[in-house]
């Protein structure tokens, strides 16, 4: 599965995108990897799945075929 | 006039660019108000250290979707003859424009509050981040609170 | 900041000039955000007659004390950092800009509204006078209803 | 008594300024004046005294050294 990130994201994981497997595929899995292995806090982080933000607390499945974005916050104008 | 448009622009918004956007709309004569906002780069000082430029990056595809939306939902909300926002990418120094949003009708009682509106979506909705590079060349990412 | 200066120009108010207002803002790294309105003469067709210009005149001494304290008092009601008012006077054509009003404040959230107070304090209580002038060389009165 | 005239009202009377002779020096009077030799009606007409508009159905008397301005109604903008 691959993941694209943003900003500060990006400045964090030192990659602006990478090759994720994950055991089950769904978010709440994603947060957790993100956590464990670069210690990005849940409310630092927006989640993009195919272009638009999702909810991080509701369950939701995530395909090989999505476009799985992670970004800081927005900071634009 | 709805038409997809590039938003986004290397580098500030220079005043000529917005005078040549302002003589492009004398053509459209039945435009009787304009309103432009414009942000400008702050020379903000936090925790002793001083605002020197903001650089900016966005996610381009979700940018893009965003700002169509914006300007499709705009549209329909407001009776406008035109709008149009730029935003800048890269750097952008103390003191220089980075965003310019310009909206134009026949009369001008909705033309601050929709330019409001569009100000207040794109910084809430559009991912764009901006990372202020202070006088020390140090950083911190910006937040829109 | 608030010291009295020239509202009214001859003619219309270019493009340039708007551009150089804006330009002149870039040195004072404390503004975050300018609104901007700007009056343009409409193409109205009014009982089968065509606008082609306005010939704008005004009672100069009460115009310059009423600016004066619409000046003021958007300074007392509003966290700005700068304001600028110009009108024309003397004939502006079809498509031109007559009226540009330049708000800046740090932050952005008062600006749209001080710059709808200033545009309608302006519109209801300062004497300038509009000479509606037809294609076919007659005239009407215009009148801001 | 020196009157002068902005926008509309000094189409009509066809001049900037004038000299009137009141009997009563006062509001009224003039509006009666203006109305008997231009035909000005009182709703087409603003009266300034010393640069501020003053009420048109109020009694307020005038003196010579008054600045004393009938206008048509604003349009800028």
């Amino acid at each position: 599965m691959k993941v694209i990130y943003f900003g500060k994201i990006a400045d964090v994981t030192n990659k602006t995108f990478e090759e994720i497997q994950l055991e089950k595929k769904d978010v709440k899995s994603l947060i957790i990897y993100l956590n464990e292995k670069y210690a990005i806090d849940l409310n630092e982080m927006q989640i993009a799945v195919n272009q638009n933000l999702v909810s991080k607390s509701e369950q939701i499945t995530l395909k090989d075929s999505d476009e799985i974005a992670i970004l800081s916050a927005f900071a634009g104008g | 006039m709805k038409k997809k448009k590039s938003v986004f622009k290397e580098g500030q918004i220079t005043s000529d660019f917005i005078a040549n956007a302002i003589a492009k709309h004398q053509v459209k004569t039945q435009i009787g108000a304009h309103n432009i906002f414009l942000g400008q780069v702050r020379k903000d000082v936090i925790e002793d250290k001083t605002v020197k430029a903001i650089d900016f990056s966005c996610y381009q595809e979700m940018a893009d979707q965003k700002l169509h939306d914006i300007r499709e939902e705009t549209f329909e909300k407001f009776d406008l003859t035109c709008m149009h926002i730029y935003h800048s990418l890269g750097e952008v120094q103390v003191g220089e424009v980075c965003f310019f949003v310009f909206v134009s009708a026949p009369h001008r009682p909705q033309v601050y509050e929709a330019t409001e509106y569009i100000v207040n979506r794109v910084k809430e909705e559009v991912p764009i981040f901006g990372k202020e590079i202070f006088e020390d060349a140090s950083y911190q990412w910006k937040t829109n609170v």
